[in-house]
């Protein structure tokens, strides 16, 4: 077993935050993993990305250039990772404030989904990241949704129930998207 | 509509490049960049000017203040425009430093450059915190003060009490100007645009080392919101870190 | 009457500029800006008062604001 | 679920490793990309009694460090680039003074401020000894983040051993990524490992004196002579790691962060059908020499990997030097290294 | 002659070494290293004190004055005493540092050190010079006085002002005691022995930070006879280092 | 009667050498065995309208070396040992920044305080960059007073020539000792020779930013390979002396002080019928590899002898390597050596 | 009557014991040392008036006097 | 042609003035030559000695071992360099504060010349050095008395003549006491 995958976004959409769930999540399963955040040059509100490697072997780099998956939050991170996601790769792509016009279809597995919309519909504007990462749950197999939810359950249990909650359903509207689009 | 003539009655200083900056919303840093360079304008120091840049959240400050500049390891820019300096003692040289730079590392390089009188003139941004690095503990943090490396608070104790630069650089022999002040409101701006000119003139007219202390907000590292961070530099610092002139032989 | 130039792009909804206005002119819009701020905007009821006082371009870190002061012509 | 697992940055990985080995004084200046193990090491070790200071400067905080050092506590810094190059006159007292200490340099891009990204540009730095006189310390190179919290610990063992600094040689990669790491079992430490050299107040005993001024006759000949001496022992802890060199016809020699990205370059190869393989030396200093020498004797190719402009590569020539030769390929400071960077210049020794 | 009885009414402190010392004739190092003595002697330190030694003509502290003792890299001896006070905090640590180190390459150190209110004693030799390498200017080298390496006397111009370091460091809020005394005569010496006291007292009482800055001949490199540098001490130092207590708040 | 001829220390020799190459700025702190240049200098250099400043410690004084370098004058300090080792941080900043600068450093012994006995423990500090990152200064390392003004002298063309911190590498006894020097002719430097980079101000210009932080894409990289080639370039600026080479079968190799004192074994050893030679390199930074290969092709027996525990004999195996082995013979940091020292060592090469 | 003891191995002849005794007992003498200096000694003259007050010893640098009081036995 | 010297004493008995003298004389004869100070741990007062290496070839090490003449001007000295003379080498004592039955007067060339008495019979103590230096002068040949009489006229030109007068007076002494015992 091995998957990657990059996340990328404004350093205010939380994409690192994702990156961590999931590498919890994949430690949670057993697996060996790696997660490597790459900030910006700007002090906040710059660009970020992650990478978060999954795999029952060793992991040995934690950097990858060639993705086999990717998860992009905005425009900048769409032109400069599509390039170099593998063909046929996955591709979650935040509709709401990217322009799908510049995503290539034809090449990628690619799934549009308007998180930030959603998100908004959710009244939790912010969590636009986890609706992301729920479509990503959807398109791969590795990890389970459960065990990401597992995850956010315990790292807000202090936040109180309804943080929890809102985290969760924001990532099983992204996911449930997602599975509605691939059906 | 009738026919009316408009003036433009604010515009960006001349030696300042119309570019975004890469600063948090709300960093004082953007507004002490620009009165500094506001103030270049005035005396037409543009073109005779050197700038010596220091290492914290103002390192890019040669991207936005169009003049000759040099870049100091961190805590050495007082020792970087000292030889700048007296290598070229007909330009002006100035330099830009944090808290943590001139008042941690930099303690020995900004006392000994003010006690040498030397004809330099520095702004120092005292935001109570490591800006660049993550909001570490600064020499001018608060008693109590969380930061990420006092988590439990700062503690006389341990860390003993936030430095106040203005007086001790005040005190010295050396000196011809130091004040402290700042940009939470408009008042304070005008009050810290007249000392940049006083410690600039303190170079220009060849009496001494001039020193500005600008109190600042660092919202990111203080978590507070913008107008909060803005707040607190009334309420907290300026309660230990009075304004005020500490000396002042310009004239 | 006087008025003021948003560089919205250059806005970082700080919001330090409407602490200063002697008129409350500036208010926050719901506008986000390419990098994700909410930009500053001019209340359309009161945006005639502006005295072309510059104090919100003084204040504001960021260079966003342009102040134009209007002379009647003779 | 594996519940005693922790998922870490490397820099928490030697926060951790810190405490788990006994460190009882911290003292250190914050610098990217390694502030993680202050801010770590503010929370934690204060809570379990230990010192904690934040010091106003890299010389200040080294300095205290001998001095807790000298009092025979475990002692610790860390920083990165710019400011271990400040160290290097404490690094030399200390190891003058035949002092115990763990040094963290998390490695960042330079020369000069450069930034924060990855770079491994100062290994000679490292393994020569940066400040002035004949001394070294032991350079320790993690490549995940359990060698991190691993080779921190192991550390201050080796530190008291041989009453000699030790360095732990990491990067910004190692630095700032996660992974999982499992906290070894409590093991205790002899509270008076120090007991017959540190300085207490010397009451019942005679004056101790700990320095380094060498000026009576023959003395500072002295202890050159210990230290050489010291350095050859240290030879017996020499660690290091080979990945599938066995069989392979090329070996990539490679350390700390690169090295486990070589590692997956030599995986992908494999699948294409090159038989590589990957020379980890784990302590730098002492270099592994012999154990690379035995594996150039059995007829390998060898290529040098690294995220600077060459510096291992001399000890990696030192090494074969006689047997054979060692190809370099100079991964510049500053890249953000993939596997792929590496198929080619590893292909190419096939041709 | 008639029988009386005798009594030694002035011997070497118990935890001086009685050998000779390398430093010249007339220097003062030699009495303030006994004050020193007779002070750990007076409080009965010799089993709990740990030295903290620096680089200059006193580097050889460890071998007259018989405690536990650890050499410091030039400067650095309020850090390295930082060091082992948090390692050991029950142990009496005190530095003892000449001006060069002190108030030059160490300065950063010191005020860091007192600021933080680190519970150690600093004794300063201030002889207004570079005793070990050879005289040259100190930052407390008057104005006008004449070293190796100010040829010409030195300048305010180009070498600023003597620095007056009990002055700076009592200004400090973790500083608990902080005085300038002199040995030249007999009444300086009673009250130098004073001030030591007091300063051992800051940290023994767990006050703060305890600094004592001397006055001290260095008739070699003042190019004076013992007796001609003894009395410069009295006309030219105290001039402008006015001998006094500058912070006391130890009881 | 020669009256050209001045006797003075080696110290002197570099200060005088430093006036004649055009110093136009220098800055240091005090210590010993160096501090003849300082004093030389605040006497001399003010006469001429030069600047000298004595900073208030070696950290000031190298970022003072910075300052004016960015000014375009040319600048220079001076130290040893440690105070070398605190200015570590300022001269990867200054090689960062491509700036030049000459910076002596008169050995002492070591490590930490150690004391001013005659040692070549710097080597490696001073040929691999004790600071942090790839940078290197181009090392000169002098064996007489005469070669003290010289090499002083052109230790400022080079370091302007290359845009990079050049290192003047003397010891103990060079800098003590007196010899009679002989001074150049005066020749004239280009008073624009920095015109093309240096801060003037910018008036009819555009900005100009001398600077090391390199964080745009691809910056650092582009940087470090740019210095990768300066190195590359300075080999055509590398010196060595060959001292009965020719025929000899023992070619000791030895540097500075040391390479004179061997000298003299080796006539020693002649009259008794051995045939000896020295291979002195003089630039040890870039190191005369190639040249001592081509002698080593002649089929000589090396022997390498350092005031130190083992550091050039490294670069003189990596110039051997593949052809013949060096013996080492170390002379400890801190022994004051006679030719008499090194006479046994060399004579059992040829047992 | 008091008496000091010379220990005149240690004295390096700086006579700063001189300017503090208050009945200038001290005086130079012609004796040179194995290290060279010319030692202190007692006036012969004045010697029994030493009050035992231990100035000298007090600012000799190198603990050249030792200072011993007499008291008369009742 | 080849000669070296030690001259050592106490750090007050001006060794390194009279071996500064002699390097300017060797060198004012067209020799090349090394003058090497070597200084104790003492700031002042300490033992003090400087091996001048003179020779019509370029001088290889300045250090010298076994040295072929020797200048000793107290006894510490005469106790370490005196083992280290080479057989018949030219030894010059201070007598007047050296113990003269340590001097190995069979094995080596031995001057012994009381240098106090003769500067304090010229009303100048401290002037022993040049009265050693002159006795030196007498037992080799290289190295004129006159080229050294001319240096120490450039040398204290500005101290004024009798000063001059005096070091000279005291030159010439040693060298007269060592010509006469010599005879
Ligand atoms: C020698 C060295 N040590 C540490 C650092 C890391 N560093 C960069 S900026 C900084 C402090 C920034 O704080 P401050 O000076 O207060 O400026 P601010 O960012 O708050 O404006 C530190 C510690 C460095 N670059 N060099
Ligand atoms: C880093 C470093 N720089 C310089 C020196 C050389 N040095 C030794 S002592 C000293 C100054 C001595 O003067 P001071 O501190 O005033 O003491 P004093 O000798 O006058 O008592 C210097 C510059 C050193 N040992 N280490
Ligand atoms: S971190 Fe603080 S000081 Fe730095 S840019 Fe942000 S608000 Fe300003
Ligand atoms: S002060 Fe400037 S950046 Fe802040 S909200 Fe107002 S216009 Fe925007
Ligand atoms: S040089 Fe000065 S300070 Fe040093 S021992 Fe001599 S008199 Fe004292
Ligand atoms: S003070 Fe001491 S050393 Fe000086 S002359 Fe008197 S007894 Fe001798």
């Amino acid at each position: 077993m091995y998957q990657d995958v990059i996340i990328a976004g404004f350093g205010g959409q939380g994409v690192m935050f994702i990156g961590n769930l999931l590498a919890y999540a994949a430690m949670e399963q057993g697996f060996n993993v790696t997660y490597m955040p790459v900030y910006g040059v700007e002090m906040r509100g710059g660009t970020a990305n992650c990478t978060v490697v999954i795999s029952d072997e060793e992991v040995g780099s934690p950097i990858i250039f060639y993705p086999k998956t990717l998860i992009v939050m905005n425009q900048p991170s769409l032109d400069k990772f599509q390039p170099r996601l593998v063909p046929e790769g996955i591709l979650v792509v935040n509709s709401s404030i990217v322009d799908e016009s510049k995503v290539e279809k034809e090449k990628f597995n690619a799934i549009l989904i308007p998180a930030n919309h959603i998100a908004d519909n959710l009244g939790e504007s912010r969590m636009a990241n986890m609706v992301a990462l729920g479509a990503w749950l959807a398109a791969i197999d590795e990890v389970k949704l459960e065990t990401v939810e597992e995850v956010v359950r315990n790292q807000f249990k202090s936040k109180g129930e309804e943080i929890v909650n809102k985290n969760i359903s924001a990532l099983r509207r992204g996911y449930e998207f997602a599975m509605e689009k691939a059906s | 509509m009738t026919k009316v003539s408009e003036k433009q009655v604010f515009s960006m200083p001349k030696c300042l490049n119309d570019v975004p900056t890469h600063f948090c919303p709300g960093c004082h840093h953007g507004i002490i960049h620009r009165l500094v360079a506001e103030a270049i304008d005035a005396f037409q120091l543009e073109d005779k000017a050197i700038c010596v840049g220091s290492v914290g959240c103002s390192v890019f400050i040669y991207n936005y203040i169009d003049v000759d500049s040099v870049e100091a390891p961190h805590g050495r820019a007082p020792a970087v425009a000292t030889g700048v300096k007296r290598a070229r003692p007909d330009a002006f040289v100035f330099a830009y430093q944090g808290d943590g730079d001139l008042a941690a590392i930099g303690l020995s390089e900004i006392i000994h450059c003010a006690n040498r009188g030397e004809k330099v003139s520095i702004i120092f941004v005292n935001n109570s915190v490591y800006g660049m690095t993550g909001g570490q503990m600064a020499p001018t943090t608060l008693v109590g003060q969380k930061t990420t490396t006092t988590p439990y608070g700062r503690s006389p104790q341990n860390e003993g009490y936030p430095l106040k630069m203005a007086e001790l650089i005040g005190s010295l022999e050396g000196c011809a100007f130091s004040a402290r002040v700042a940009v939470n409101n408009i008042k304070n701006i005008i009050k810290a645009k007249k000392a940049i000119k006083k410690a600039f003139l303190a170079q220009l007219k060849n009496k001494g080392f001039g020193f500005v202390e600008f109190l600042s907000a660092c919202p990111t590292n203080w978590h507070l919101t913008p107008l909060e961070a803005n707040k607190r530099v009334e309420t907290e610092m300026m309660a230990y870190f009075p304004l005020g002139i500490y000396k002042d032989i310009v004239e | 009457m006087s008025r003021i130039e948003i560089r919205e792009d250059r806005c970082k909804g700080c919001l330090l500029c409407t602490t200063v206005c002697p008129e409350g002119i500036l208010i926050q819009g719901d506008k986000l800006n390419s990098k994700g701020y909410k930009v500053i905007m001019c209340d359309p009821a009161k945006k005639e008062k502006c005295r072309g006082c510059a104090f919100c371009a003084e204040i504001c870190p960021d260079g966003v604001i342009l102040v134009f002061k209007t002379k009647k012509e003779k | 679920m594996s519940s005693k697992k922790l998922l870490v940055k490397g820099n928490e990985a030697v926060a951790i490793g810190a405490i788990d080995g006994g460190v009882e004084c911290y003292f250190a200046y914050p610098i990217t990309p390694q502030s993680d193990i202050p801010e770590y090491l503010s929370r934690e070790l204060v809570k379990l009694g230990g010192t904690f200071l934040q010091a106003e400067s890299e010389i200040a905080s080294i300095n205290m460090v001998l001095g807790a050092a000298a009092a025979g506590k475990r002692a610790m810094t860390s920083s990165s680039g710019p400011g271990i190059s400040l160290k290097q006159e404490g690094i030399s007292y200390i190891a003058g003074s035949e002092l115990p200490a763990v040094i963290v340099n998390m490695m960042r891009g330079g020369p000069g401020l450069g930034g924060i990204q990855p770079s491994q540009g100062d290994y000679f730095q490292a393994t020569r000894g940066g400040g002035h006189g004949d001394y070294r310390t032991m350079v320790l190179a993690p490549s995940t983040c359990q060698e991190c919290y691993d080779l921190t610990i192991e550390a201050f063992d080796l530190a008291f051993k041989y009453r000699n600094p030790v360095m732990i040689l990491g990067d910004a990669i190692l630095g700032q990524m996660k992974e999982p790491i499992v906290r070894w079992k409590e093991r205790s430490i002899d509270p008076n490992e120090a007991i017959k050299w540190c300085l207490t107040g010397k009451k019942g005993r005679k004056q101790r004196i700990i320095k380094s001024l060498r000026l009576e006759e023959g003395s500072m000949e002295a202890l050159n002579e210990k230290l050489m001496k010291k350095y050859k022992d240290m030879e017996q802890d020499i660690k290091w790691e080979e990945f599938m060199v066995e069989d392979a016809e090329v070996v990539a020699v490679a350390f700390g962060s690169i090295g486990r990205i070589v590692k997956s370059t030599a995986r992908k190869l494999r699948s294409k059908g090159y038989k590589v393989g990957v020379f980890r030396p784990i302590t730098l200093f002492p270099f592994p020499y012999k154990q690379l020498r035995e594996v150039a004797k059995k007829g390998k190719r060898f290529i040098t990997i690294e995220n600077n402009t060459g510096q291992m590569v001399e000890d990696v020539r030192l090494a074969l030097c006689g047997i054979c030769e060692t190809e370099f390929f100079a991964n510049m400071p500053g890249k953000v290294s993939t596997p792929e960077d590496f198929i080619e210049p590893i292909e190419n020794m096939f041709k």
